[in-house]
């Protein structure tokens, strides 16, 4: 694609360099900041607050941290013509956190070509991580194949449901989850998805969804789907009497108090979900009480919970990358940046419950936790849970 | 049931916003894109009064509409008034354009998290026979055929009706009949956002409260209103129920992936066959 | 009553109007004549108020009417009956009578409908046929009896028997004569100069937006210019 | 500077060099070139618009569509089946041109707003179809579109585009400028005239739709092949709007109007995009004041106005004393 | 050359034209005369094809138009005029009248596209023949204004060029010096004629201003109420005592008379 005129100009591929001068370091995001998908702009807000936090103290060895970012509405034209600006004309040294699985599907071939670190995409799909992109380091939410792996094992093990019903959004993100589960499931004898019920992104009518597991009748419901349609369920659900079906929730669509707001306090009571941190009010990591204090005064109009966090987590992990790159007095390419990369080893530095990089693992989140919404918090469940990309276990801590 | 049931709230949700659709087209031969997002900030303005400074719901939602009246009126005399006499293409682009400048503003100001918004009516739902039934969503339906009655007998009966129909046929003509044309349309817009607000606090319940809420609802109700005939008040409602429960029984039987897809299928084949829409009586003959 | 001096007009870079000035006496019938594109409409079109003179004053009973919007002037009582019909194509023919009376509030309206059914029949057979689909000439009707529905003090007829069967022509002149006996001043435009001068008074003869020539009606039919040019003798 | 456009041919001309030195200007950035080249991609839709609703009267509001079909066809014809680029690219237009053809037909019997619900449906649905025929779409993931060989650098890919722009708007001028353009703009100001004339209403009403479809979805083949990749939500619903307001921003029934229009809003992004979320502010603002003011667009900026008074088209015979007389005859 | 047998044309209850029947010879100038809402106007929608009777047939050279829709009529070689003008508003008059030249242009869209010598040529042979139209109804200072811009009388007068443009056999006009004044009324009455001796059309035409009626007219039929009530020459009819009590009155048949 575009990546044609790119690798042969401008940056210099996996070699090079570029948007780093003494005192400053240039870091790219793309993701929407108007349209139907807007909400993700979050993303960019806490990666932009913990940057001026880190300015604020001194900047990393000294280089203040410039984050360019531009709009694309979710729509994947924009982002390629925004792909090759940022890449070019602003010649940023890194992008971080770009937000949108079909724009980075569409923009992958630019970015790949050019070799600049892309770091923590906002996007579970399998496609960045595995098999690993050299310049392509994990995502900031959960692996949606993972998770639901996870989830299904939660299901089957925990609750002893057989029949599993999945609500899922019929785009990759949803679809993913789907394969995994349908991949899945001959593991766990005497389960069955007994539906599977999709949905449009953006859908705000679930009532027809909600009758297709009134009528399934399963033991517990999977929904692989973003924080609207899930609160917008759960309330159809309830209405027509289905108030106790075991209710579990992707990660992108429940990790955030505002789901009481949205469906009702008592309604999404019980909500079960999977997280790579506790949420703010029940954590004891500092960092994510820096996060909380911080945002408040960058954003003071806008809540703390939801996908800021992620935005201030792989800040974080940017910022140490780099670091860990100019340690030893070793100057900032990208070749060493990815080195620096690989040195993550389950580092908690961060709000993320651990992240880690190695050659052949570009999952970076493989530790997370399952949460339940009680009486308005959300609140860990389980201890580390874990994932090993070699073997493709998962294993529990306890 | 339940299936039909559930649609006839979406269709009522579309009546609603088609019922201001049309009422300012009859008046003013135009189509307003913006009335979705007039809608949208009525809504909000209404959540402001109920969670900035806690009032209750009908305080707000009557503040509400007031501001929508008076907001209707001024993007009229501010802005349509001026092209009251241009070809109604520049006048239905200007209101595209006003409808990003409202939806862009609004995000600045509100953000773009969805908030949870209340109902109008609490409580449970209720079973009937097989079916279940929100208080609230009986107030919906209420609500819509009140206003679209009120309105349908305007139109009908009354002097200002007529005058409002002679408007939008002939703009001059009309001036020589002593018709203050200008001031007519400015008090359309305004009820036009009224209930365009309307629609909007009964959507917001459902669809949560965000800047792209009314997007999908204004164009099934731009459907549903030239499903009805686009002249025709009770066309625009039933329109918008016809359209409601499609929705939803394809949802439920064939594929909610493709609802919107078969939805339209309808639509246009109903026009196909009756181009004129379901209401729209024959449109006047063109004499020769 | 009404008196225009020295008016311009444009239509973009059409000069339409280029120093009209004339005057309608209280209860007079006043014919204004001229050919295709003389600028006939567009003076009654400038009373009306719907088009603004670039120049030149307006004034109706001693007051200047150039603030006033085309609505005011109908509560002035000043009443133009348009070119070309400008019937209300998808309002029924009672609708359309209704609305001439849209300023009016006093009770008589109902009587004054009856009295246009009197001057045409036909409107009243076709009380609820939608107005865009009458004839030409059924459309012409309409309008006219639309337009007295407003109880005019000034009325403006452009090309009242214009598309008329000839014996309806006499009834309209004999209606125009009519009402200007209970007072209705007459601002009368028409193609047909015999009979406008046979029931005007005074007449003013436009070309290319000026006054040309005026006179009384009487001495004007003799004026041999005005046979050879007007009235095709 | 007005003065000089006036003057037509010398503003072609600029135009051209402009174009053909265009890389050089931005230091053959890939960005530039892209962004030139999707206001190229807008500068054919918009202009193929015009056509339908400025000349022909008949609305739409589901062009993005067209975009789409014609981005999918080079996908799937270059990459799934193969062809070359000569080959694909054409018969992008002509599949475009096939589903205009499916949707002229109902839009023959639909008149205004029937029509645009009639339009708007197939904008919204065709996302949603892509979405849904993985098998050939490869649903939400998108398809790549294999680069044509022989030009393999964007480079002089871009000059390829730049001329089939340039042809597309020589061909689309002389379509509107003929007997063909007439009957469209008849059918638009009176049907029943037209008919009376001898007008086939409902075959240039197809005809226009095809026409129109085929050109947008060639532009949408220069979408597919330029950035390589193509996905549903490439050009939705509000695309189909933006597109719009360009033709009337722009000029109806222009084809510089249409040119304009494109330039224009394709341009707007490109200062605003760093700010967060002014964007489609600045649009509207812009689409509201500029109607507002320029009511017949931006192109009547450049119309030779000649404001000399003419006198009104009449022809006095009567004789009037004096210096009346010779303004009386003419 | 045409004959309409025994056609009724109903809207609804109403019947607007009632089992009428006529022939207009070729090469004459033929007048329908009748009060308002007579059914003259319906007759001539019926010819265009725009209206379809419910009962008769119309003959056209011996083949029944029926079957033809309203854009085919003039292939078949009749145009007309229209009662309230129904011009291309936004055209000039040159481009309404190159319009009119519709049927007789090539409209093969590749030549067109490419814009081969050929359209150039034809195109200008069509201005040609535009100029020759406005020359005969001295109009060609108009040439490039605006139609929306003209007065109504002007505006007629571009409808009659289009419909005469194309060279028809028949050519329908309907009411065409309405908002004439008499002057101007006389310059279309000689025009009708040079239409007729010189062109030889046939014209079939619709009129209220007797003074034009009685002039150029070779046959005249008076309808009323949808149905023929009197025939036959300019002084017959009106002199037929049906005629003056339903449709001329007494004032005007004497000054229609001079
Ligand atoms: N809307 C308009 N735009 C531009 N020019 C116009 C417009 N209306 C009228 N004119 C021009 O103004 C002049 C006067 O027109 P007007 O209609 O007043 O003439 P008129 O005397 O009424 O003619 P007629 O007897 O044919 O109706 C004419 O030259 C006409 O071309
Ligand atoms: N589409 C229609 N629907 C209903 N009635 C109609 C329609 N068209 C015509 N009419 C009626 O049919 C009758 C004949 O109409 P037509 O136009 O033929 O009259 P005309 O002879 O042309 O009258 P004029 O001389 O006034 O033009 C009229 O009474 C008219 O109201
Ligand atoms: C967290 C979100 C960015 C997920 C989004 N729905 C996606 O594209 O996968
Ligand atoms: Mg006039
Ligand atoms: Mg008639």
């Amino acid at each position: 694609a575009c990546g044609n005129g790119t690798a042969k100009k401008g940056s210099t591929g996996s070699q090079g360099t570029q948007g780093v001068t003494d005192n400053e370091i240039l870091i790219g995001h793309l993701g929407p900041q108007t349209g139907p998908y807007a909400v993700y702009d979050y993303f960019r807000k806490g990666i932009d607050s913990h940057f001026k936090y880190v300015n604020e103290n001194g900047g990393v060895n000294g280089k203040k941290l410039k984050l360019v970012a531009y709009d694309d509405q979710y729509q994947p034209s924009r982002t390629v013509k925004n792909a090759t600006r940022i890449l070019q004309e602003d010649k940023v040294f890194a992008m971080i956190g770009n937000v949108c699985t079909p724009c980075n599907t569409a923009a992958r071939n630019t970015f790949e070509k050019s070799g600049i670190p892309m770091v923590m995409v906002s996007s579970g799909a399998e496609e960045f991580v595995n098999p690993p992109i050299k310049n392509y380091f994990g995502s900031s939410i959960l692996n949606y194949r993972v998770e639901t792996r996870v989830f299904l094992d939660y299901a089957a093990n925990e609750l002893k449901a057989k029949k599993i019903a999945v609500v899922y959004q019929n785009d990759d993100y949803g679809k993913e989850g789907l394969t995994a589960l349908q991949e899945n499931i001959d593991k766990y004898e005497g389960a069955t998805l007994v539906d599977e019920i999709p949905y449009v992104a953006g859908e705000t009518d679930m009532s027809s969804q909600a009758q297709h597991l009134d009528q399934a009748d399963p033991d517990a419901i999977i929904v692989l789907g973003g924080p609207n349609p899930a609160a917008n369920l759960k309330k159809e659900m309830y209405k027509i009497g289905l108030k106790d079906v075991p209710y579990i929730v992707s990660s992108v669509g429940a990790n955030d108090r505002n789901q009481f707001k949205l469906a009702g306090d008592d309604i999404w009571e019980g909500t079960i979900s999977a997280a790579t941190f506790p949420m703010p009010d029940v954590s004891d990591d500092p960092s994510m009480k820096q996060y909380v204090e911080r945002f408040k005064k960058d954003y003071p109009n806008d809540p703390i919970d939801g996908f800021a966090q992620s935005g201030w987590a792989i800040a974080e992990v940017m910022v140490e990358a780099l670091k860990r790159t100019e340690q030893g007095g070793k100057d900032l390419t990208w070749e060493n940046f990815y080195d620096a990369m690989h040195t993550f080893d389950n580092w908690d530095g961060s709000i993320f419950e651990g992240v880690t990089f190695t050659k052949d693992n570009h999952y970076g989140l493989t530790t997370m936790i399952l949460t339940e919404a009680k009486d308005g918090k959300i609140l860990p469940i389980s201890d580390q849970i874990k994932f090993d990309p070699a073997s493709g276990e998962i294993t529990y801590e306890d | 049931m339940q299936i039909i049931v559930s649609g006839l709230i979406f269709g009522c949700i579309y009546g609603l916003a088609a019922l201001g659709l049309v009422l300012i087209y009859k008046t003013t031969d135009l189509v307003n894109f913006a009335q979705g997002e007039m809608a949208m900030v009525t809504t909000f303005v209404s959540f402001t009064f109920l969670s900035q400074f806690e009032m209750g719901y009908t305080t707000s939602f009557l503040l509400a509409l007031l501001f929508a009246a008076v907001f209707g009126a001024i993007v009229h005399q501010g802005i349509m008034k001026r092209l009251q006499s241009a070809p109604p293409l520049n006048q239905l682009v200007v209101t595209l354009g006003l409808f990003m400048v409202f939806n862009g503003l609004a995000g600045l100001i509100w953000g773009h998290k969805p908030a949870g918004y209340p109902q109008a009516i609490k409580g449970d739902s209720i079973k009937m026979g097989s079916v279940f039934f929100t208080p609230n969503e009986i107030f919906v339906m209420g609500i819509t055929l009140t206003l679209m009655l009120i309105f349908f007998v305007i139109f009908r009966y009354t002097k200002v009706g007529l005058a409002m129909r002679a408007s939008a046929q002939d703009i001059k003509a009309s001036q020589l009949m002593g018709i203050k044309v200008t001031n007519v349309f400015t008090a359309t817009w305004a009820v036009g956002a009224i209930l365009g607000g309307v629609a909007g606090m009964m959507t917001a319940p459902i669809t949560f409260l965000d800047t792209h809420m009314m997007f999908d609802v204004l164009i099934m109700a731009f459907a549903a209103a030239v499903l009805g005939g686009f002249l025709s008040l009770p066309g625009a409602v039933v329109g918008g129920l016809i359209i409601g429960v499609f929705e939803n029984l394809i949802a439920f039987y064939l594929s909610p992936e493709l609802k919107l897809v078969y939805t339209f299928l309808l639509i246009i084949i109903v026009l196909y066959i009756r181009p004129q829409g379901i209401f729209g009586g024959t449109q006047s003959v063109k004499k020769v | 009553m009404l008196r225009l001096n020295n008016i311009h007009a444009f239509y973009g870079h059409v000069h339409a109007l280029r120093g009209v000035s004339l005057e309608v006496p209280k209860g007079k019938i006043i014919s204004l004549l001229g050919g295709n594109g003389a600028g006939k409409s567009s003076t009654l079109n400038i009373i009306s108020r719907l088009i603004q003179p670039k120049e030149g004053s307006y004034e109706l009973e001693g007051t200047s009417m150039l603030r006033k919007s085309a609505g005011e002037m109908v509560k002035h009582g000043v009443i133009q009956c348009p070119e070309n019909r400008r019937v209300f194509p998808l309002l029924t023919v009672e609708e359309n009578l209704k609305i001439g009376a849209y300023i009016r509030k006093d009770k008589n309206i109902k009587s004054d409908m009856e009295k246009v059914f009197t001057y045409f029949p036909r409107l009243q057979e076709r009380l609820q046929q939608k107005a865009g689909t009458l004839s030409g000439g059924e459309q012409q009707m309409l309008a006219i009896g639309r337009s007295l529905m407003g109880k005019p003090k000034l009325l403006l007829l452009d090309e009242p028997s214009l598309g008329i069967a000839p014996i309806l022509v006499r009834e309209i002149f004999k209606i125009i004569k009519e009402i200007n006996d209970e007072g209705t001043a007459i601002l009368l435009v028409e193609q047909n100069a015999h009979m406008a001068m046979e029931i005007s008074d005074y007449s003013y003869i436009l070309e290319n937006g000026r006054v040309a020539l005026e006179g009384n009606s009487k001495d004007l039919k003799d004026n041999d210019e005005v046979r050879k040019l007007y009235l095709g003798a | 500077m007005l003065k000089l456009l006036e003057n037509k041919r010398l503003t072609i001309g600029l135009l051209v060099v402009f174009m053909l030195i265009y890389p050089f200007l931005v230091g053959n950035s890939n960005y530039f070139m892209t962004l030139f080249v999707i206001t190229c991609i807008y500068a054919i839709t918009s202009m193929s618009l015009n056509l339908l609703i400025g000349y022909g009267g008949q609305i739409s509001v589901g062009h993005a569509g067209f975009l789409t079909v014609g981005g999918y066809s080079v996908a799937i014809l270059s990459s799934t089946v193969g062809l070359p680029f000569f080959l694909a690219l054409p018969l992008a237009g002509i599949m475009t041109g096939s589903i205009g053809l499916l949707i002229g037909l109902p839009a023959v019997r639909l008149k205004g707003h029937f029509l645009a619900v009639a339009t708007l449906g197939f904008g919204l649905s065709i996302p949603q179809i892509v979405l849904n025929w993985d098998g050939l779409t490869g649903g939400y993931s998108g398809l790549a579109v294999t680069k044509p060989l022989m030009f393999g650098s964007d480079f002089s890919l871009f000059y390829v585009f730049v001329v089939i722009t340039v042809i597309i708007t020589w061909l689309i001028q002389n379509i509107v400028k003929s007997s063909l353009g007439r009957a469209f703009i008849a059918i638009r100001d009176s049907e029943v005239a037209a008919q009376a004339i001898g007008i086939n209403i409902s075959f240039y009403k197809t005809t226009m739709f095809v026409i129109s479809s085929f050109f947008t979805g060639i532009a949408g083949g220069i979408y597919g092949y330029w950035v390589g990749f193509v996905s549903p939500n490439d050009f939705i619903i509000t695309n189909s709007f933006l597109v719009l307001a360009m033709i009337v921003v722009g000029g109806l029934a222009s084809i510089p109007g249409s040119i304009i229009g494109a330039v224009l809003f394709s341009v707007i992004p490109h200062f605003t995009d760093s700010y967060i979320g002014i964007t489609n502010i600045v649009i509207g603002i812009a689409v509201v004041l500029i109607i507002l003011f320029k009511p017949d667009g931006i192109v009547s900026l450049f119309k030779m106005n000649k404001q000399k008074l003419v006198k009104p088209a009449g022809k006095g015979e009567l004789l009037v004393q004096g210096g009346e007389k010779e303004n009386a005859n003419i | 050359m045409l004959t309409f047998n025994d056609i009724t044309v109903q809207f609804g209850g109403l019947t607007a034209v009632n089992s009428l029947s006529f022939e207009v010879p070729k090469g004459q100038i033929y007048s329908i005369i009748g009060p308002n809402g007579a059914g003259k106007t319906t007759v001539f929608n019926c010819i265009s094809r725009f209206y379809t009777p419910s009962k008769g047939s119309i003959l056209f050279n011996g083949e029944d138009l029926i079957k033809y829709k309203p854009h085919q009529i003039i292939n078949k070689g009749i145009a007309r005029s229209f009662q309230n003008v129904e011009l291309f508003t936004k055209m000039t008059v040159m481009e309404n009248l190159l319009t009119g030249l519709h049927p007789l242009l090539k409209k093969n869209i590749f030549p067109i596209a490419l814009n081969l010598p050929s359209v150039k040529r034809m195109e200008k042979d069509a201005r040609d023949q535009a100029y020759e139209v406005m020359d005969l109804l001295n109009i060609t200072d108009l040439a490039n204004e605006k139609v929306s811009n003209l007065s109504f009388g002007f505006q007629k007068m571009v409808d009659i060029g289009r419909a005469m443009i194309v060279n028809p056999q028949l050519i329908l006009l309907d009411e065409p010096v309405a908002g004439m004044n008499p002057i101007e009324t006389e310059k279309i009455s000689e025009l009708i004629l040079r239409l007729k001796n010189e062109l030889g059309y046939t014209v079939l035409l619709i009129e209220h201003d007797m003074s034009l009626v009685m002039k150029v007219s070779d046959a005249v039929t008076v309808m009323n109420f949808g149905k023929k009530i009197s025939e036959g020459t300019p002084a017959e009819v009106q002199n037929d005592p049906v005629v003056i009590e339903a449709y001329l009155g007494e004032v005007e048949t004497h000054v229609a008379a001079k």
